[in-house]
Order: C-alpha cells, then structure tokens, then sequence
C-alpha cells in the first residue's frame, strides 16, 4: 500500500520533472532573454563596493537583505520559546581542547578577514558570520555549553545588531531625505562595512546560539518552562 | 548547452526533494528534502546567471545567498521543533 | 438633512439604540432598564404619529443609505408601510409593559428586552423597507433578534424549538435572498412602486417572473407560516408569553405576511401577478392554509398550541385578500393585517395570564377562569369572537370586506372558505369560552388571592389585554371614522388602484 | 580543454551531484543520510564555484553544508540515542 | 518617493527588536509600537486615499535592479484591517497570556510577524515576497506553537514544513520568471509578460506554493490542527491575516501580473476548488468537536468564498462592474478577517473560563460571559453574512454577478455554504441558552472581550452598513 502510494507520487513527480524541464529549455531556447548583470556592473562604481554580489545584497537589494537577518533572528527567537537548552556534552579531553584553542581564533580570524575582503573580493557579513557561528559549535563539542557565547542579557542585543543597525541607517537616510537605505555616495562604503559588521556578529552569534538549541539557562532559572 | 544541462540539475534535484518530501515521514527525511529541493532551485538560479563568456550575473547570486540563510533558519526552528516533541514524548 | 430624510431612520433608531444600551445594563437595575424600554416605546409612538399625519397629508419621507454602488438601503414611509409600523408601535408598546410585569422575577432580563427591542426594530425596518434589498436585510436581522427569544427560556425544550424555528427561517431567508437577486440581475436596483415595477418588462421574463415569484413566495411564506411551511410556528410556543404573542400578532409572522402583500402589490402589481396566474397560487396556499390551520386547532388541547394553529390560519386571510383582483377584498386583506395583531395579541395576553397566575395552560383546564378571572376572560372572550367573526368586534369587518371583494371579482369559492373558516373558529373558540364562563371552578388552585391589589392579577399583566380588547372593539365600532385601520386600509386600496 | 571535455567534466560534476542527492534521500541510516547530505552540500559548493559563483559556493560550504549539516547531525545523533534507547526498552519488554 | 511605505515595516520591525533586547518591557513596547505601527498604516491609507497608489524605491535604486515598494488600494484595505485586527489582538494579548515568559516569547515574533505582513501587503518584488513569506511563515510557526502542548508543536512543525514547501514552489516558479524575463518586478514584469508555457508554468508553481499557504482546498489539511493549537491571540491572527495575506499575492499574480495569461478555464477551476473548499470546510466546521477547530475549518470555507470571485472577475470586462464585483471581494475579505479574527478571541475567553472548548460541553460557560457570546453571535453573522455584515452585501454583488454572466451554479454553492455556515455557528449559541444562572453586567473582563467585540462588531456594523468609502479607496486606486 505504501510502496503503491509512493510509485505514484514518484510517476507523478517524473512527469513534473518532465514538464518543467521542457520548459526550462523552451525558456532557455527563447535566447539569451534580458538580465540585470549590466546595469548592476554599470551602477557598481557608485555603491563604494567592487564586489558586485556584495553590492546587490548591501545596496541595490538591501532591504531583501535586511529581512532576511529578520528571519534569522525570528527562528533564533522561535528556537528560544521552545525551551531551555540542553546542557551540552562532557568536557572535552586534553587534546581537544588544545585543538580547540587553535581552531578557535583561526576560525574568527579568518570570519574578519572574509568580512573585509568581501567589498572587493569573494566573502562578506554571510560566510565571515557563519565562520563565527561555526567557532561557537566547535566550542560547545568541545564541552563549552554555552557555545563561548556571553550572558543572556549581551546575547540578546548581539543577535539584534545586524537588524538594528540596518535598519536604523535605513531611518537615518529616511530622515534625510534620502529614501530609506539610500546611502550616500560619500559614506557608502563605510556604512556598508559597518552594517556588514554588525551583521556578521549577529549571525554568528545566532547561528552559534541556533545550535545550543534553546534559549540560555540563566534565563530559564528566572523564568521556568512555560 | 551548459546552461541546460546545470538547470536540468536544478529540476530534477527539485523533483526528487519534493518527492521524497512527500515519500518519508521522520522530520529529517524531510528535512534533508526539503534543503536538497531548495537546493534545486538555488542551483538553477545560479545556473541561469552563468552565461558563457560574460561575467556571471550577481543579482541571482545575491538571490540564492539569502535563500540559503532563510533555508538553514528554517531548518533550525524546524529541529528546535522536532526535539521539544521528542523530549515531551521521552518525558513521558 | 430634514425631517423628511430623518423620520424614517429615526423610528428604526428609537427601539435599536435603547436596545444596545439595555444589554450593557446590570441584571438587578431594573428601574433604568424599565425606563429604556418605555422612553423607546413612548418615543417611538411620537414620531409614528407624525409620520401618520404626514402620509395622509401627502407628505413623502425616506431615509437613503448607500451600501455600495447600486445597492441603497432605503427607509421611506407609504400608506402600507404606516399601517404596519402603526401597528407594530402600538403592540410594542403594549407588550413591553407586559414583558416588564411577565418576566419580573425571571433571570436574564438584559439579554431579553435588549433582544426584545432588536426584534421590535426589525419589524420597523420591514414595514419601513425601500426596496427588496432592505427588505431582506431586516428580514434577516428579525430572524436573528428573535432566534435569541424563542430560545431564552433555556430548557431542552425551548433550544428544540428555537432550533427548529431557526431552521426554517434561514431556509426561507435563503430562497428569499436569491429570489431577491434574481429579480434585481434583472431589474437593476428599483425601488417598490405603488401598483408593480415589474409592468414593463413582463413581455419576455414570463419564466423567470415566475420562478422569481415562486422563490419569494417560499422565503415569505416560511415566516407567515403558510402550509406546508409552518412546521416551526407551533415548536416555538415554548417562548415566553410576550414572544409569543409579539412574533404572532406583529413581528415574525406579520413580516411575512407583509413582504407577501409587498411583493404582489409594489413589485409585481396586482395586474401583472393576475396576469401570470400567480395569484391563483398563492389564493389556493392560503385557502389551504386557512382550512387546515382551523382543523388542526380543533385537535390542541395546548392553550397555546391552539392559538398558534388559529394563527397559521387566520394570517392566511392576509393573503388570501392579496390573492383576489379588486380594491374590496385589498381592504379586507390590508385592514387583517391589524385587526388579526390586536386580536391575537389579546389572547396571547390572555393565555399569558393564565398560566401565571392560576397554572393554566390547557384548554381542559379552564374550566370557570372567567369567574376567578373577569377582566381577563372578558379580554378573551372579545379576541375570540373578533376572530369568529361576530360583529361588531374587528375581526367581523375584515371578512366582510374580503366576502364582499370575493363577490366583487367573481370568486364565489372564497365565500365558501370564509364560511367554513368560521364555522371552525367558532368549533375551536366557543368550548373554551363555555368552559370558562360557565363551569365550575376546581379546587386545585390556589384560594387566596394576590395580596397586592383588588385585581385578579397585577396591573401589569391586566391592563394590556385590556386595552388591546378595547382597541378590538373600537376597531370594529368606529370602523368608518377617520385614521381607523379600516379607512387607513381604503386609502391604500386607492393608491395601489389608481 | 575543449569543449568535450569540459562537457564531460560537467556532467561529471552534475551527475555525482545527483548521485549524492539520491544518496542522501534515500540511504536507511538516518546518521549516514545526514552525512550525505553535507557532502552533497559540499559538492554542490564545489559546482557553484565551477559556475563563477564563488561568494555563494562559499556561504553554501559554511552556512548550507556546515552549520545546518551540524545541526542535523546533531539531531541524527540524538534520533540513534533514542532509537538505541527505545530498542533496549523494548527488548527488555519483550524478554519479560 | 513616500516616506510612510518603509516605515510601515520599519516601525513593527524595530518594535521586535526592542522587544526582543529588553524582555522585562516587552508587553509595554510592543503595545507603543503597535499603536505606532496603527498610525503610519493610517498614514499610507490616507496616502493613498489622496494619490490613489504610493510607490517608493527602496536604496536609491529603480526597480528592476533596486527593490520597490507599492501600495494601492487593495494593499491599503488589507493594510487597514491588518492594523486593526494587529491592535486589537496585541491588546487581547496583553492580558491574555497568564506566564510572563509566554508573554515575553509572543511580543518579539509577533511584531516581526507584523512586520512581515505589512512588508508582504507593500512588496512589489518577486523575491521580496519570497522572503517576507518565510519570514511570516517562520515567525507564524513559532507563534503557534507558543501553547507548549504536544499538538500544538507537531501542527506547527507540519505547518512550517508545508509553508517551506509551498515557499520552494513559489521560488522555483520566480527563477523561471527571471531565466525569462529577467526582472522581479511586479509592474515591469505585468508589462513583459506574455503568454505561453513559461509563463503559465511559472504561474502554476506560485499559485501552488502560495495556495499551499492559503489552505486553498484540497491544500488545507494542515490548517485546522496548526490554527486550532495555536494560543488565541496567535489563531486569531493566523486565520484573519497569515492565511489571506498568501491569498492576497494570489489575487495580485492573477488579477494584476499574470492577468494576460490567465485562462477562463483556469479561473473556473480555482472556482471549482473555491466551491470544494465552501462545502468541505463548512460541513468539517459543522462536525468539529472543539470551538477553535470550528473556527479553523471555517477560515478554510471563507478562503473558498474568495476564489468563487476569480472565475467571475476573469468573466467580466474592465468597467464599473467589475471593479464593484473587485472591490466585493475585498470587502468580502476584510469582513471575513475581521469576524475571524474576533470568534478566534472569544472562543480562547471560553476555553479559558471553561478550561476546554468541547462545544457540546460549553452549556453555560458561554452564558457567563454575555459579552463573550455576543462577540460569537457577531462575528458569525458576518461567516453567515447575513446582514448588515459586509459580508452580506459582498455576497450580493457576488450573486448578482454570478448571474448576470450565467455563470448561475456558483449560487447553489454560496446558498449551501450560508446554510451550512448557519448550522455551526447556531450550533455553537445554541449552547449559550440554558438554565445558569444570570451573570450580573455585560463585560467581566474588558482588556480581553473588548477588542474581540469591537472587531466582530466592526465586522458586522462598520462594513456591512458604511462600506461606501472602499469603493473610493479601491476605486481611485485602480483596484486590479
């Protein structure tokens, strides 16, 4: 009976698959149709990036990016009312931890310097963060149980930052009347690396605080489950 | 050609996500189809961006790289989900 | 904004508003409450008054609301509308002051007048009703505020019927609705018109005209209890006295009664409704319904139940004046409409007053009230002879009228269903007035009498049916002086003539 | 290289690509599924990057692959503990 | 360039995030930023009110390399109600939740659920849309599973699956958009397109994804367990808001974007589901053991109600006629949320009270609380849509349509479903009548059952009786 369902399913979905790969090639074969890559090269100077996949996620499709750190801190902040955290593993052993000590500051080492070239060059807030969060889970294997991540209350405002800062550079432009999040060419550059920065912290410190699992024991001993 | 055959990876990769999202019931069955549908989908944007002899167009790239911090907090909030069953369930 | 453009609004607006302040009063500040329920009624008289006067002097009054392009709610007063709401004014104010002494100790008094004055505003929205849209849409509202009354009393029972009750009449708002739609995809919004709108266009929409009667007359005739239609009328006797006596002699079944006299007379036109064999119809429904209402009342041994069946049968005289061609038998249908509200709320009252005081609620059971019970047995006894038909009491001069319209417009068969009628109101009235006059009391009731007063009951209780029977008299007496229900029923007859 | 081998080296790297797909999807250890899964995100990384997309192959090796393969791996290792748990449970039933 | 768009997202946004680094002062925040959220609605509405549509370019880029956002009429009532259902729920919340630490999980996501919406009504970007629905459908997720109970998590986990699915569908249809196209924009794409397999292809698989997050029949399995489960104030805004903001970018893709490739037999299969979905929902409505699942299986009916329009708006030529039958359906929409949203309320007072919400066991709790019940006895007029609920009169325009185009079966469904609509909502009042004793004033707990009252009342009262100016606000904006 499963197994008939599934070989159903699975007819349907090959004459799916089908279909939208004919389309994808009647699509395809309608020639080369038009895309954004000129004008995004074109407009590239002016956004005080070189990079240009930075300069679509930072300038021209800023506000996509913006929300999308929402969504990050919108799942952190679900994982947190589900419950406390587990208490991690057992402390790691000698050389473990050495290891750890090493890998560690390599880890975040390398996340700045992905966040600095990433106006230039291949990186940014994305990869530097999620090496920072990467940092954060090889210390709580490691036996850390919070994951090398600070109080609840520091915690709290570091998984804010990226949105805050954004959008609060958005309001500032606004309030100059320059349209929300439109940066002025002059500062450009800067304001984008300070927002890169801002998100960087805030998605290592999610996605480290995303693989604890629950929202910080402190917390918990105020509140209690529920 | 390239394009096709990179795209044509996209679907299929789609297509058996869904499938098996529609197949397998433990949450990380489905988990796993879902990010490989999403996968799919991810890779035939940036399919579509690389066009021969131009430079590839970033504003897909852009595109997939939002999806995959959208698809990788999803995927977290859906496991913090998952264990709280469990650990009510185990409770029990 | 005037006088003209308020009047309308304003009348619907003085039972409403006090009816959304009395839910929000406490349960035990019955004095406020009783002070709402009385400035409404009193208030409400007022304005009826001027309006009456208005209408006879020619004066036009309508109140527009816009909806949405094409859909107005209009409130505009005609003859027949002032006929009606008169009537549903005055027997407002009547009940309400024997809802207030009924229902003095029992539970719920904020939710019950709150409901109360909805119905009572609904109704006047139906009398005051424009046009089709606005119609159904206070049509729908009656069956809301009154769904909460025939459940109020909260036993198994009372949800039964309520139940039932509102099975019925959500069907029949239904059917009533599409009909309503059908006709207005045809005819674009018009407003009703004295003598028909529908004249012009009958040459090709024969079948539809048809249809659309149809529908109309089933979502009508649900709520005026035609047969086979009127399977809810008697389930719901199981709301208090008041309800009952509100929702047969003025809101619920009145509403229909009314909508159908609407529709054959400002929508169709009389004419045209001959015309396509629709009054034929709705004749046949209604001399059906009047006989087999009468029968069934023989068979209840239920006060309540008989007069719920009288009034299955004696509504239909409503429609049957509606159903035959000529100005006589309109009048008779027409001046029904109020002489049939005054009668039978008389002897809702009546029964009320019974079962309070002494326990009575079977006809079995009455024997010698009218010595325990004088004033309000003489009250009884004036309704049931009106609906017999003797004169010189109201009921008599309705089915003159229609025997005479009968006679008018060839229809010799209705002089058969009168007669018969009433040889069956008599069967089912006068074994309860010789009980009641002329057995002896029993032994089972109580021996002393209330302590408050020298009156067989309190004031409350006594006086409306009182009145009410006094009001049956004068209807009768003084039926050819001017502003009567019978003179007032004339001039529509007129105007839809013309 | 020319064109053909270019084509075959990309169908090389799509067609593994599928393979770990496949292999991820439907492979009965849920541990070994999971591990497929990050190499399939690997390899993909590796394709994006044959594609000029290195900033998104980048986050998809980190973010995509790494954090959400911990996690799951994570979750996969909790599931065998239990199923573990839940296999001695039920024999110990059983024997009793 | 209009200032108020941005703000719209901004404003809720920032509200989470205070909420979200200063827990002790959550419940204060939030309620400020609702309020504020409420007044830079009320600014876009009295913007478009004036101009007819806003549009503004977000960093200084024009759309198609920057994003846009763009409102008009339909987004400015969606807008409105959102807003007032938005208060009415954050104050319903403050004095709902009983545990300080719920209290404190609900603010930060809730106001990012908001902002989500707002960003959603306002998105006129493909993509953009793509994210504001994951960030609503992760944030909804998490809502709902504030209650902590076992099924209420598993609904939700299934509820954020499906959502995820249905979102991959909806991305897949935008890449074919843009391998074609070119461009995410919604006016330059309307301007673009035209028939064929790419676009029809692209159009099935948004309208998938997106029908998936509407609980669009036969799509709606999930729905009744996730909105049942979920905390009242939650359920509330998941059936009056998540679910027709998914139904809203339907509408836009099909009456507005896509409109050339739309097909008459297209649009009478999205009735035919409509009809389905009308009839299954209300009879599971009718069968429904618990208040809040009645409710659930009712929001999947009204999403029925709504498609009915597609095939008739798709019948119609451009005119007056058709932009009332438009402006019908969004009254019809606003009315439905509204009433949705203050049965939801009510029926989380009753269980409260009673402590369950079997509905052949509420005899009484319901007479406890008269303002309670009438909040259900209001807002079930406007599900009947009997009058004067906006609903009626949306149901008018729409029977009236249906058969001046001869398009007369639709009427069969709509009479079904309002009798059908009529059972469960009398079933459940009729259970407030029996012999209990009298509760001594209207209202016991005001911060609760005002908000439910006032939004069913708005439901019934405003909309049915003074919905006049949608025409004006629709109207002068283009509608569709």
């Amino acid at each position: 009976m499963r197994r008939a369902a599934s070989l159903i399913i699975g007819a349907i979905i090959t004459a799916l698959a089908l279909w939208l790969l004919w389309v994808l090639q009647t699509a395809l074969d309608m020639g080369a149709g038009p895309r954004l890559a000129e004008q995004a090269f074109a407009g590239l100077p002016t956004t005080g990036v070189s990079n240009p996949v930075t300069a679509v996620l930072l300038s021209y499709r800023g506000y996509d990016t913006l929300l999308e750190l929402g969504v990050l801190l919108a799942a952190l902040l679900g994982i947190w009312s589900l419950g406390v955290a587990s208490p991690g593993f057992q402390p790691a052993g000698v050389v473990l931890s050495g290891m750890v000590r090493l890998v560690v500051p390599l880890l975040v080492l390398t996340g700045g310097y992905l966040l600095w070239v990433g106006g230039y060059a291949p990186g940014g807030a994305f990869q530097a963060g999620a090496l920072l969060g990467a940092a954060g889970v090889v210390m709580r294997l490691a036996g850390d149980e919070t994951a090398g991540l600070p109080g609840i209350r520091a915690q709290r405002w570091l998984i804010v930052a990226g949105v805050a800062v954004f959008v609060l550079v958005g309001l500032a432009t606004l309030a100059l009347g320059q349209g929300f999040l439109s940066y002025p060419q002059a500062w450009s550059k800067w304001l984008i690396l300070a927002i890169e920065t801002a998100a960087t912290v805030a998605i290592g410190t999610t996605l480290a605080a995303a693989y604890v699992g629950g929202r910080p024991w402190s917390h918990a001993v105020v509140g209690g489950r529920d | 050609m390239e394009q096709l055959l990179y795209g044509g990876a996209g679907v299929i990769l789609f297509a058996l996500g869904l499938w098996a999202f529609l197949v397998y019931e433990p949450l990380l069955r489905k988990l796993i189809a879902l990010n490989i549908m999403g996968s799919g989908v991810f890779h035939l944007l940036i399919a579509i961006a690389e066009r021969g002899e131009l430079p590839p167009d970033p504003v897909p790239h852009a595109l997939v790289l939002t999806g995959i911090v959208v698809a990788v907090s999803a995927t977290a909030l859906a496991l913090a989900m998952g264990r709280r069953l469990e650990d009510d369930s185990g409770g029990r | 904004m005037s006088l003209e453009t308020l009047l309308p609004a304003a009348i619907v607006v003085s039972s409403l508003l006090p009816g959304v302040f009395i839910f929000l009063v406490k349960e035990e500040s019955h004095i406020l409450r009783g002070v709402l329920n009385m400035a409404g009624a009193l208030i409400k008289l007022v304005l009826v008054g001027v309006m009456i006067w208005g209408v006879y002097q020619g004066e036009t009054y309508e109140t527009r609301l816009t909806l949405a392009p094409g859909l107005d709610l209009v409130l505009s007063a005609d003859a027949l509308s002032v006929l009606f709401v008169t009537l549903s004014t005055v027997l407002w104010l009547v009940t309400t002051v024997y809802a207030i002494g009924y229902l003095e100790h029992s539970p719920n008094r904020s939710r019950f007048f709150g409901f109360f004055s909805l119905c009572v505003s609904a109704t006047v929205g139906i009398a005051l009703a424009g046009n089709l849209l606005s119609f159904v849409i206070f049509y729908e509202m009656l069956t809301l505020a009154t769904y909460p009354l025939v459940a109020h009393r909260g036993t198994p029972d009372a949800t039964r019927g309520a139940k039932i009750y509102l099975a019925y009449t959500m069907s029949g708002g239904v059917l009533l609705l599409v009909g309503a739609i059908w006709l207005q995809a045809i005819t674009g919004p018009v407003d009703f018109t004295q003598g028909g709108y529908l004249e012009a266009l009958s040459g090709d929409l024969q079948g539809p005209l048809v249809a659309i009667f149809v529908l109309l007359l089933a979502g009508l005739g649900i709520k005026a209890a035609i047969v086979p239609l009127h399977g809810w009328l008697p389930q719901s006797m199981v709301a208090p006295a008041p309800v009952s006596a509100l929702l047969h002699a003025v809101a619920v079944v009145k509403a229909g009664a009314f909508g159908i006299v609407r529709v054959v007379y400002d929508v169709y036109g009389i004419g045209l409704a001959d015309r396509l064999g629709l009054l034929t119809l709705l004749g046949v429904l209604a001399s059906t319904t009047i006989i087999y209402g009468s029968v069934r009342a023989l068979y209840q041994d239920g006060l309540k139940k008989r007069l719920a069946y009288s009034t299955v049968s004696q509504v239909s005289y409503i429609a049957l004046g509606a159903s035959i061609l000529g100005p006589i038998a309109t009048i008779g249908g027409m001046v029904h409409l109020v002489h049939q509200g005054i009668m039978k709320i008389t002897l809702f009252f009546c029964a009320g007053n019974y079962a309070e005081t002494l326990g009575v609620h079977k006809v079995s059971e009455m024997d010698g009230v009218g010595r325990r019970m004088p004033l309000t047995t003489l009250a009884f006894t004036v309704g049931a002879l009106g609906m017999i038909g003797i004169p010189p009491i109201a009921g008599f001069v309705s089915k003159w009228y229609l025997g005479l319209g009968a006679v008018e417009a060839d229809a010799h068969w209705v002089l058969l269903i009168l007669a018969a009628s009433s040889l069956l109101n008599a069967g089912y009235f006068l074994p309860i007035l010789y009980r009641a006059w002329f057995r002896p009391e029993p032994d089972a009731w109580p021996k002393e009498r209330p302590s408050k007063g020298r009156f067989e009951t309190m004031g409350a209780l006594l006086w409306p049916p009182v009145v009410t029977a006094g009001l049956c008299l004068i209807a009768g007496l003084l039926a050819a002086a001017p502003f009567s229900p019978l003179e007032w029923a004339a001039l529509i007859a007129r105007r839809e003539y013309l | 290289m020319s064109a053909g081998l270019l084509l075959i080296f990309d169908l090389v790297l799509v067609v593994t690509l599928i393979g770990l797909a496949i292999a991820a999807l439907v492979s009965p250890d849920v541990r070994r599924a999971v591990m497929l899964f990050i190499a399939f995100g690997l390899w993909l990384a590796l394709v994006w990057a044959r594609l000029r997309a290195p900033d998104v192959a980048l986050a998809e090796a980190a973010i995509g692959a790494g954090l959400g393969g911990a996690l799951m791996l994570a979750a996969a290792r909790r599931a065998a503990r239990q199923e573990a748990v839940d296999g001695q449970t039920d024999a110990r039933g059983e024997e009793g | 360039m209009d200032a108020s768009l941005a703000l719209a997202v901004s404003v809720p946004l920032i509200g989470g995030l205070l909420a979200t680094a200063l827990p002790k002062r959550a419940q204060g925040l939030g309620l400020l930023a609702s309020v504020a959220t409420v007044l830079v609605v009320g600014w876009v509405m009295a913007g478009v009110w004036q101009q007819g549509s806003l549009h503004a370019e977000l960093g200084g880029w024009a759309a198609p390399l920057g994003i846009a956002l763009a409102a008009d009429g339909l987004s400015a009532a969606l807008l409105g109600m959102a807003a007032l259902v938005a208060l009415g729920v954050g104050i319903y919340a403050s004095g709902y939740f009983r545990s300080a630490d719920a209290d404190r999980h609900f603010w930060p996501l809730w106001l990012l659920l908001w902002a989500a919406l707002n960003g959603l009504l306002l998105a006129a970007d493909l993509f953009n849309i793509y994210v504001t629905l994951e960030l609503l459908g992760l944030t909804a997720a998490a809502l709902g599973a504030l209650t902590g109970t076992v099924d209420a998590v598993r609904a939700n986990l299934r509820y954020l699956l499906v959502g995820l699915l249905g979102s991959m569908t909806y991305l897949l249809g935008v890449a074919l958009v843009y391998t074609s196209y070119g461009t995410l924009d919604l006016g330059l794409l309307s301007n673009a397109l035209e028939p064929g397999p790419v676009a029809a292809t692209a159009l099935v698989l948004m309208t998938a994804g997106l029908a998936l997050k509407a609980a669009l029949f036969p799509l709606h399995f999930w729905l009744p367990p996730a909105h049942a489960n979920a905390p009242a104030p939650v359920s509330a805004a998941l059936s009056a808001l998540v679910v027709k903001a998914a139904f809203y970018l339907i509408l836009r893709l099909w009456l507005d974007v896509f409109a050339p490739v739309v097909t008459p037999s297209a649009a009478g299969l999205m009735g035919m589901l409509g009809a389905l979905a009308v009839i299954w929902g209300s009879w599971r409505a009718l069968r429904a053991e618990r208040l809040k699942l009645l409710a659930a299986y009712s929001t999947v009916a009204q999403i029925g109600y709504l498609c009915l329009f597609l095939p008739l708006l798709q019948a119609l030529p451009p005119g007056a006629e058709r932009d009332d039958l438009f402006v019908a359906l969004v009254l019809m929409a606003l009315t439905h949320g509204l009433a949705k949203a203050g049965l939801f309320l009510a029926a989380g007072l009753v269980q409260r009270s009673a402590g369950h919400d079997r509905i052949d066991d509420l005899g009484g709790t319901a007479q406890h609380m008269p303002a309670t019940t009438f909040t259900i006895a209001l807002a079930g007029t406007a599900l009947i849509g009997l009058p004067p609920s906006g609903s009626f009169v949306g149901k008018w325009i729409l029977m009236t349509s249906a058969l001046e185009s001869g398009q007369w079966w639709w009427i069969l469904v709509i009479a079904i479903g309002t009798l059908l609509a009529a059972a469960y909502v009398f079933r459940v009042l009729s259970r407030a009548f029996n012999l209990e004793p009298t509760p001594r004033s209207f209202v016991t707990q005001a911060r609760t059952e005002v908000p439910a009252l006032l939004l069913a009342l708005t439901s019934v009262a405003v909309l049915g009786l003074a919905a006049d100016p949608l025409w004006r606000l629709l109207g002068a904006g283009g509608g569709a």
